[in-house]
């Protein structure tokens, strides 16, 4: 169908796609799954049509034949109802992996997942811990619209008791997964779909990327850009651009917006002295506020502008594709930032 | 409280609407590779006699909420052609401004006062706009049409129990077409459930009903809305019934593995209208020639309707950040 | 399927639970006015016969989830009374080092793999728990306490849906006092309704029973849990019943005006631990005696748990930030 | 009940509440209530045991004996629905108040107010508004625990489409209560229980307090405090203190955290030179992280070091009166804030 594939056009930048064996996104995500299924008896897929013939954008294509509807759960359309049974299979022995194909299908679950899920381990004094992992498709275009294609990584970050990924490669998309599913605590992986079919490097073994590591993709001295899954994608190609022009960016690629290394991210700041977050959310206390906020408190003396923020605008999603062009920033938003910020 | 059957003008009426339901989706079918439409569409074919039974009792102070499967329930209820193809096509002049999109119909002139496609996010929300019209004392009744999917939100059983408590004029109709995307009801639900009895476990009427039948669709519903009228309180119809169309798209979900070709087959020969004209036809309520002239007046309006769509503009910048707030 | 009356041991062991939870309510009754236990108390006075009734079915591997409304279902199901009572003090030797309070209980020794306070919260957790067990072939059961106000919320619809399609393992025990907070129940269900009677619609098996009569909630409970382990799926059993004292605390909310007074003395009556004793002492499987050895017996527990908690120290620092992970 | 009085001291500072007619913050909203009943046949109120002899902490007292069980409605244990209801009224010609007595049941809701309610008037073309009010009481204290005090302004503020508004004094508390029935919108106002014996200066006619425009409690040149809801007197406290150590504090009152009034902040930073932000709530991407944000981004040049936020530690709230003692931020840590940041 039409509205399965990007509107928008993203070219690989060389930086993260080096390396031997390579998969697409999509097929990475596939592999940990497999992976996990094979080898951990725990494991278990559950979501709305997850055995279909679509098998979530191909990631779980094949997987109930191969490991039965037993282990491979569609389910009924209930959301919370089933977070609180994926959570409730959670803390007594199993690890399920919960799948929503939009976001907006975990808003309805915010019961489950913020009063129950992210508070269960604290309110039971570190006894019963919730080792949950909730994968959810983002993505946009098409006319999706309002309630289709929000980005609710804002929403997840802020009560304490959940761990948000937001994989931008290939590689961190298996990574992180694994990570998830071998973390005790209720973890939220937001899978954007424009970058499933990106091929990268993707090692075979059962491997996981640290959570709450960020990637520096670029290194640079003039700017530091820290970005969030598509949008770091955007930032490398903006960063190719501005260096045509002399101007050395340093992309970070957050991976994993809750915890958050703000540790890599203040060295960078600290080192170009200008920092520019691109999330793809909305900027009223968003991941970008955060970072902005933090790196603010943590670098004061070493910015020599006030950080930027590249969000999206202040209204929900629309559906005509001449409104989605200019509702969704991409790498001329990251170009011109870079420009105003370092033009003071 | 058992209605008479509908009398010939009412039949044919019935007919019509239908057609012109399963014409407008034909249309879309056909445009809809040109990608042109940058929405995604739901198709109703298979399901058009529930629209045209239900809404054929309502008038445009009656209230309808639909779902992301809505053109039936958009036209039987009156929806500007014009508004609806320019909605799709991303038009300033389409009925949400081009912000909606396929999913989210608008048109308070008759009684659409807006959509959400959350599954089951509409159901208590018709219940609110049905209470309203009791608080205010208006003679109005809502209806609010769901899927079988829908059923199993928590939402759908929390309206049902807040609608029974207050015997609210609101009436609950699940399009039971056995499918939520490509799972099949019988992966969702108890194969010893119902949806139609529960019902009764909130003290209110359930009624499990051929959707393909126009005619049970509209007596059930001519109950519904006398019951919602004279403040018995709500009804729950479930009308089962089948959509040829894949969820989503002009597809044939059969040839992508979605569901069995048998199935689809042994329901296409329960076609609505083909049911409905048979007997019409026998009894000459209906000659082909009306059929003949309805086609061309359903051709006449679609191309005007469309033309309006593709010359209009499309949705402006101003729009982007506009009616976030009244 | 009928079960044989329990024997006289049985019934004892019964009666012995319901004295014991009702021995401590009536202690927290007297401490709380010294203002030490910092938390909201939800008594269950009244509505002992629903815990004892049930958990005398139930081993350390069998999990329960409660509610807010837990004292009784926590004691019944063999929690360290020391643990419990540190927890109502806020003390780092409480059953959640202090972090919890009174509406939050864990023990996972005892199958408590914790509690939620959100009215409805627990009942699809519980669900998964049960579905863990299944999935790992432990034949154990779930059992998930709830109220009658529970029942209205989504979560309770979703979660029978999914249970009885896949004949999980838990059994739903909604104890119906008639009431959430001061509300009567007539206010919020509508009066045609009925809970067990919901059961069936999701192909599952629902009864409504006296639950002030231990022996009935011991039989209901105890084919249930045949059930449940035979792989036959879940049971919904409504216990009608009553709480004496006010929603949260040691109040008598007839005379705040929450309730009215004569009901109360109604219920009174049919006090489910009178109502046994009677019928013991009656068939001399209960002697005076017996009962001055228990009282006895449960003071001084109490009283060492008392002290155990009193003199734990409080939460400390440390516990402020640790254990939002693991 | 020991539970429904505050656990912390709270004096009244004179900036407040001066004035003639006098009423405590519970009887501020008792009163815009009734007149909004008597006045407006669109206006109704509905909530779970709503018309119970406690009558919302006293603040629905005897209302459904005056105007009915029709225009007061007790409803079901079942927020989701009933934000649904309310929102299906309020779009159809009523103007309800839907009143929630703990925050944390808001978030049960959030399918109804984030996917629905927010997002209505823009996918409807403008078409359909939902001049929906939604009270909240929060409060804390008395081990309620994690899942019976949160704040969730950070969660609401986030996505565009709702008003959130968080009175600090009597008069705000009908003047905003009033606003937000007026307004077409979807408004949430969460309302302090340990406010509501708070007396201050209400007028006795219906009068709306603008959303959107902060009020200065106190003037000052040395040090900005944005302050919500309780913070703000906290800040007052502070504040005098303060004013004995020659640092005299400017305190802001926001009022209203989405839409705030940034102009009002800004200039005050732009005086100062110093900004701290006490909210009630978390940290990660909440209230606090904007309004940090935001002002950096505005008076950067201005700022003579890092803004500071006040808000909760990275944890749920913990039961133990020991550990609430320390959870809960107050004047001595708005006092360090201003000597920390001063001091630079
Ligand atoms: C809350 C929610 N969950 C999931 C979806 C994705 N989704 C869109 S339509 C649909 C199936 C709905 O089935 P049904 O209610 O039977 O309606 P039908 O499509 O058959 O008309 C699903 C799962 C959604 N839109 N909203
Ligand atoms: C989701 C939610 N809504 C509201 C409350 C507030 N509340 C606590 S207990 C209660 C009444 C519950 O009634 P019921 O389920 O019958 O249990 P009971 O107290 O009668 O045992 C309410 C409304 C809550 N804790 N959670
Ligand atoms: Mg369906
Ligand atoms: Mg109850």
């Amino acid at each position: 169908m039409p509205w399965t594939t990007p509107s928008i056009k993203i070219s690989t930048p060389s930086a993260i796609t080096q390396g031997i064996r390579r998969l697409s996104y999509r097929q990475a995500i596939y592999e940990a799954q497999h992976q996990l299924l094979s080898t951990d008896k725990r494991v278990f897929l559950l979501g709305e049509g997850i055995d279909d013939a679509s098998g979530v954008f191909g990631t779980t294509l094949g997987l109930t034949d191969e490991f039965t509807s037993q282990r491979v759960v569609d389910t009924p359309i209930a959301e919370n109802g089933i977070t609180g049974i994926a959570m409730g299979a959670a803390i007594n022995g199993m690890r399920p992996i919960l799948i929503h194909m939009r976001p907006d299908f975990v808003i309805i679950s915010l019961d489950q997942l913020l009063n129950h899920a992210a508070k269960w381990f604290y309110m039971s004094g570190g006894q019963v811990s919730v080792p949950l992992t909730i994968r959810c498709v983002i993505g946009r275009g098409w006319g999706s619209a309002a309630q289709h294609s929000q980005n609710i990584q804002g929403l997840l970050t802020h009560l304490p008791g959940l761990k948000i990924l937001m994989p931008a490669t290939a590689h961190d998309a298996k990574g992180l997964l694994i990570a998830a599913v071998r973390d005790p605590n209720p973890v939220v992986i937001l899978e954007h779909r424009w970058l499933f079919d990106k091929i990268g490097h993707v090692p075979e073994d059962l491997y996981a990327t640290p959570i709450g590591r960020a990637n520096i993709c670029r290194y640079g001295s003039d700017v530091t850009i820290v970005a969030t899954s598509i949008m770091v994608h955007e930032a490398m190609l903006a960063a190719e651009t501005l260096a045509n022009e002399d101007c050395n960016v340093e992309v970070i690629d957050l991976r994993s917006v809750k915890p958050w290394d703000e540790n890599c991210v203040a060295a960078s700041v600290r080192k170009t002295g200008y920092l520019i977050v691109a999330d793809t959310g909305h900027q009223y206390g968003g991941v970008a506020a955060e970072i902005t906020a933090r790196i603010t408190e943590l670098c004061f003396s070493s910015l020599r502008a006030a950080p930027q923020r590249i969000t999206l605008p202040e209204a929900p999603v629309p559906a005509a594709s001449s409104l989605e062009e200019i509702y969704f920033p991409g790498q001329s938003d990251i170009i011109k930032a870079a420009k105003d910020i370092l033009s003071g | 409280m058992t209605l008479p059957s509908p009398d010939s003008k009412t039949q044919l009426a019935l007919y019509r609407q239908m057609l012109l339901i399963r014409h407008f989706e034909q249309k879309i079918v056909e445009l809809y590779p040109e990608q042109e439409i940058r929405t995604p569409v739901h198709l109703c074919v298979g399901q058009e006699a529930v629209a045209a039974g239900v809404c054929a009792h309502l008038r445009d102070s009656d209230t309808i909420f639909t779902t992301h499967r809505n053109h039936g329930h958009c036209l039987a209820k009156g929806m500007s052609l014009k508004k609806m193809l320019a909605e799709f096509y991303g038009k300033e002049t389409g009925c949400c401004r081009g912000k909606g999109g396929s999913m989210h119909p608008c048109a308070p002139e008759v009684g659409i006062l807006g959509t959400s496609a959350i599954v089951g996010g509409g159901i208590p929300i018709a219940v609110g706009a049905a209470w309203a019209n009791q608080m205010r004392g208006i003679p109005a009744v809502t209806v609010t049409f769901f899927g079988d999917g829908a059923t199993e939100e928590g939402a759908f059983h929390e309206s049902l129990n807040f609608a029974a408590l207050k015997k609210i004029p609101v009436i609950f109709v699940c399009e039971n077409n056995l499918y939520a995307t490509a799972s099949a009801i019988g992966k969702r639900q108890p194969a010893a459930g119902s949806i139609a009895a529960r019902a009764a476990t909130y003290g209110l009427p359930g009624k499990l009903i051929n959707g393909n039948d126009v005619i049970e669709v509209y007596l059930a519903a001519g109950e519904a809305v006398i019951r919602a009228k004279q403040g018995l309180g709500p009804t729950l119809i479930e009308a089962e019934t089948f959509r040829w169309f894949a969820h989503v798209g002009p597809v044939d979900d059969t040839k992508t593995g979605h569901r069995p070709a048998n199935e689809l087959t042994r329901w296409k020969k329960k076609c609505p209208i083909q049911h409905l004209r048979k007997a019409l036809l026998s009894k000459k309520i209906l000659t082909p020639d009306d059929e003949k002239i309805w086609q061309k007046k359903f051709d006449r309006s679609f191309e005007e309707a469309l033309y309006f769509a593709k010359t209009s503009l499309p949705s402006g910048i101003e729009q982007l950040t506009t009616h976030v707030f009244a």
